[in-house]
């Protein structure tokens, strides 16, 4: 009987790969040999922040209702890595920040971000956390209605959303822009995305939730880990270039290679 | 005629109340919103209890005594409220996490990554006709062009002309969600009709 | 203020009524309008119709009552055409509700009465397996080695459809029907990619455009689409029940939110224009 | 050694080491271990089914023995009574979520709700149209474009009238959709293994909770 089982060689080659490419970009990234593109939601997001500053109106930050211990973490990571720098952005434009929080794992965590920022900025007598980061509720449909209850109070400039979202991310887009609030929106959940690209002014598209929270943590695992996932992308067109241009002219290789 | 079933009237009673939520925030429907976090909790336990005993405990009492071992490392997860012995909890949760990872990566890289490359691979872009052709073209470019897009560590793809693929690629991706968006439009009111007929014809009676 | 401003300023509750009144309307006065079948649930008709008589389908039964409206009609007429076809059907829940549907779909559907199928020999529920893709792979893995019961505690030892029933080696095709992303893409992780089984996948409309690669691929041989792909599963079947009912609301309801998307639009360019001029 | 944190991700490396192990070889012991991993699994997931209802013991009962101002904590305690009350039903008969009260129970209080809080989100797709679905620029466009056909598309009389609306669904559902959504797959696919990879050699530690 053979040790490795028929067919799925290349998968295992993949994955043992995947350990060696993790390895590699992330200590190439503490060389800081590796740079993350700025993609323009940041942009996005430092309008929102200018424009509840120029109008005097909070700003939401709203990260979503995932946990550290869900498939979604490292969505929540990119969410809470934003909320670091809107706060920062904040702190120093002097907004109202508010980001309400959902999972009390994660709540301790970003109450630290906030802080951090806000201390970087010397604007710490400033922050009042249980006034800027209330937590909600852990529960999708009690987290949406206490979301809509406080945006209908506060009636925010701006609204920040970015991280895993569910159903309730139609709820939110719309009520956001019901009452004018400016709103950029991300998440890697494919379920969701085209809520947030037909409701938001501004959408990050998937994966991009990723790069932004990199790029604006500067942190090299993260940085490290997009790399790795960059080479097998890029692996992945030139894959798929090769064969269909080959297949084309009726030579099946790459298939045939792929399926070993 | 208006049913006298108990049940029907409390469950028009509740689908009324988580429909009010629609309209406007209220205490009707707060009501049947707290209502529903907590019979959806004990119905996670019921079922956990369940799932206990039907895939561990008859275990126990076949002779499999090493499930006892189980047992203990289930009521560790529940640590995690203690205050100072919390971490015992992640002896379980790492069991779990691992299990979960592992089983679940082992696949995807085989039916997200290398079997979705195969498909596009082995797609000849030029077919008997036109139709087939273009639509050949399109796929192709799309899966290529979404990919490029999601590419950030090489700055050269984003620039120049070359900086027309991504774009292109979150152009058909713009226009893949319009179609997911369309279609979940169908979903919503198709769900939301059950309840209407509910309404109308086991609570009013009058269809 | 112009008719466009006006049209566009309607309160929240008058456009929630006009949304209610277009759901009621059909409800009373079914139109019964003429359907157009899609390729993905013919594709899982013909699957399921490409089985020879006596095979095994391992059927999920993987969203609960959010679900049920969307998709339990479509799960009746799914199993209308497997009793139809006498096949020998093993039911599972991968979500916490599917005990709870099933007995909701079984009204539906009334195996006994309309194929004279008996529970244990051509059919069997195993009930509510924990761990979602762990539970997969147990269940395809070694059946007997976790199951013992079925979902009200009778032993399966008693029960022949599982003599013959072990794991994935058995089992012909695997059919789920789900809310759940992680179900939807765990079968084809645990039962294509693992054991290179047929699998084919119902889920909610709003899910059917990311899972759609599997099917372009392969990986699922059909798609049931939400409402729209049980209503066509229905008109295939020739049993016509909720979904089919369910068109004559979407005719009313999504013009209406055709006329309103025209609207919105409309009024926000001319908004736009005299702005400029 | 930290033994309250290195045990604990040298479980995770082990176990999911075996699960890889198990799928990529045809060692009959690695299967085993696997069969015994699986079942093992299974239950603690029963077990885990329970820490929801434990917080929501703990964080409402906190609210309402606090009974600060507002009428929250009546709330809290209305969702302690049904929480309990369901606890106690399906458990004491021993016959679980089939028991008759259980049943009753669910079909007029836990399907009605949770049937239409989801699908209630229909009136905010009408309202989302109606309001916000503009095509304000380019991007927004081009999703518009889409919506829109395939809305009607899916709607049976513009079809009855002119069967080109359905075949004009089906393309977009063809090429359009597949040929992006390809790409995302491949993308998120990607992610989720070099995310698990981490996990399991331990850069990635977020379930364990706080230091």
């Amino acid at each position: 009987m053979a040790i490795l089982t028929e067919g799925r060689i290349v998968p295992l080659v993949a994955l043992i790969l995947v350990w060696v490419a993790v390895y590699i970009a992330i200590n190439m990234g503490k060389e800081g040999k590796i740079k993350v593109r700025r993609i323009a939601g940041l942009d996005a997001i430092e309008e929102v922040v200018g424009r509840s500053v120029e109008m005097g109106r909070p700003v939401f930050d709203i990260i979503g209702m995932g946990t550290f211990t869900d498939s979604y973490a490292t969505q929540t990571v990119a969410g809470l890595s934003i909320l670091n720098y809107v706060a920062g952005l904040s702190a120093r434009l002097g907004a109202d920040l508010v980001a309400p929080q959902a999972s009390v794992d994660v709540m301790p965590v970003a109450i630290e971000l906030v802080r951090d920022a806000y201390n970087v900025e010397g604007k710490l007598d400033e922050l009042n956390v249980d006034e800027q980061l209330p937590y909600l509720s852990g529960t999708q449909f009690a987290w949406a209605s206490g979301i809509i209850g406080m945006a209908a109070r506060r009636k925010p400039a701006g609204n920040i959303m970015i991280g895993p979202f569910w159903a309730e991310s139609m709820m939110f887009a719309e009520t956001f822009d019901r009452i004018g609030a400016m709103q950029v929106g991300g998440t890697a959940r494919t379920y969701q995305i085209p809520f947030f690209a037909a409701l938001c002014d501004y959408c990050l598209i998937g994966e991009e939730i990723f790069a932004a929270g990199a790029y604006v943590s500067g942190e090299p695992s993260q940085i490290g880990t997009i790399a790795a996932q960059d080479w097998y992308k890029l692996v992945a067109i030139a894959l798929s270039i090769v064969g269909a241009l080959l297949s084309t002219v009726g030579v099946n290789i790459i298939a045939e290679l792929l399926a070993r | 005629m208006v049913t006298m079933d108990p049940q029907i009237w409390l469950a028009a009673f509740f689908t009324i109340a988580a429909t009010s939520y629609a309209f406007r925030d209220n205490v009707v429907f707060k009501f049947a919103e707290y209502t529903f976090i907590g019979v959806a909790a004990a119905h996670q336990i019921v079922m956990g209890v369940k799932n206990i005993r039907d895939y561990g405990w008859t275990k126990i009492m076949e002779g499999q005594i090493i499930y006892v071992v189980v047992f203990v490392l289930g009521i560790m997860l529940y640590a995690r409220f203690h205050r100072e012995y919390y971490w015992l909890y992640r002896f379980p949760i790492a069991f779990l996490v691992g299990n979960g990872v592992g089983i679940s990566i082992r696949a995807a890289i085989h039916s997200d990554f290398i079997v979705q490359i195969s498909e596009t691979a082995k797609t000849p872009l030029i077919t008997g006709d036109a139709l087939g052709t273009i639509n050949a073209l399109i796929t192709f470019v799309g899966a290529v062009t979404a990919i490029v897009h999601f590419i950030f560590t090489q700055e050269k793809l984003h620039e120049g002309a070359i900086g027309y693929i991504p774009k292109i690629g979150r152009w058909l991706m713009l226009l893949a969600f319009g179609a997911s968006f369309g279609n979940t439009v169908m979903s919503r009111f198709g769900m939301y009709q059950g309840r209407v007929v509910f309404l109308l014809r086991d609570w009013l009676q009058i269809i | 203020m112009s008719i466009w401003e006006k049209l566009t300023g309607l309160p929240r509750e008058i456009v929630m009524t006009l949304v209610m009144i277009s759901i009621i309307i059909p409800a009373l006065n079914p139109l019964g309008l003429p359907l157009m079948t899609g390729q993905m649930s013919q594709d899982w008709y013909d699957a399921v119709d490409a089985l020879p008589e006596g095979s095994v389908i391992l059927f999920d039964i993987g969203y609960g009552s959010g679900g049920y409206p969307s998709l339990g009609p479509g799960n009746i007429a799914a199993f209308h055409q497997m009793f139809d076809k006498d096949l020998k059907i093993v039911i599972m829940a991968t979500a916490l509700e599917g005990t709870l549907m099933y007995p909701l779909v079984m009204a539906g559907v009334d195996p006994e009465g309309n194929y004279g199928a008996v529970y244990g020999e051509d059919y069997v529920f195993i009930g509510y397996v924990a761990g979602t893709q762990t539970a997969m792979a147990g269940v395809l893995g070694d059946l007997h080695d976790l199951v013992t019961n079925d979902y009200q505690g009778n032993p399966i030892s008693s029960m022949p459809i599982l003599d013959d029933v072990n794991g994935a080696d058995d089992i012909d095709l695997v059919a789920y029907v789900t809310t759940s992303g992680d179900i939807a893409e765990g079968w084809v992780y645990q039962a294509y990619s693992q054991y290179s089984m047929d699998v084919v996948g119902g889920t909610l409309s709003m899910m059917t455009t990311s899972i759609k690669p599997y099917y372009d691929s392969g990986q699922l041989l059909g798609i049931m689409d939400g409402i729209k792909g049980a209503a066509d599963l229905e008109f295939l079947t020739g049993h016509a029940g909720d979904a089919i009912v369910s068109s004559d609301i979407l005719t009313f309801s999504q013009t209406l939110v055709l006329i309103f998307i025209a609207v919105g639009n409309i009024s926000w360019f001319m908004s736009k224009k005299e702005v400029k001029s | 050694m930290d033994y309250k944190r290195d045990i604990p991700l040298a479980i995770t490396f082990l176990v999911g080491v075996i699960a890889i192990g198990d799928y990529y070889t045809g060692i009959e012991a690695v299967t085993q271990t696997f069969n015994v991993i699986k079942n093992w699994g299974i239950v603690l997931q029963g077990f885990a089914l329970g820490l929801g209802a434990v917080n929501l013991f703990r964080v409402h009962g906190r609210r309402v023995s606090a009974r600060k101002e507002g009428t929250d904590w009546v709330f809290s305690a209305v969702l302690l009574i049904m929480l309990a009350v369901h606890i106690v039903i399906g458990l004491m008969t021993g016959q679980y979520e089939q028991g008759e009260t259980y049943n009753w129970l669910y079909n007029s209080i836990y399907l009605p709700i949770s049937s239409t809080m989801y699908s209630s989100l229909a009136f905010y797709m009408a309202y989302g149209a109606y309001k916000v679905l503009r095509a304000r620029n380019f991007d927004a466009a081009l999703l518009f474009i889409t919506a829109v056909l395939v809305i009607i598309g899916n709607t049976p009389m513009f079809p009855a009238i002119y069967p080109g609306f359905f075949h004009m669904r089906e393309w977009i559902f063809g090429p359009i959709v597949s040929g992006a959504y390809r790409g995302v797959r491949i993308g998120i696919g990607i992610e989720a293994v070099v995310l698990g990879i981490k996990t399991l050699i331990g850069m990635e530690t977020g379930y364990l909770g706080r230091r």
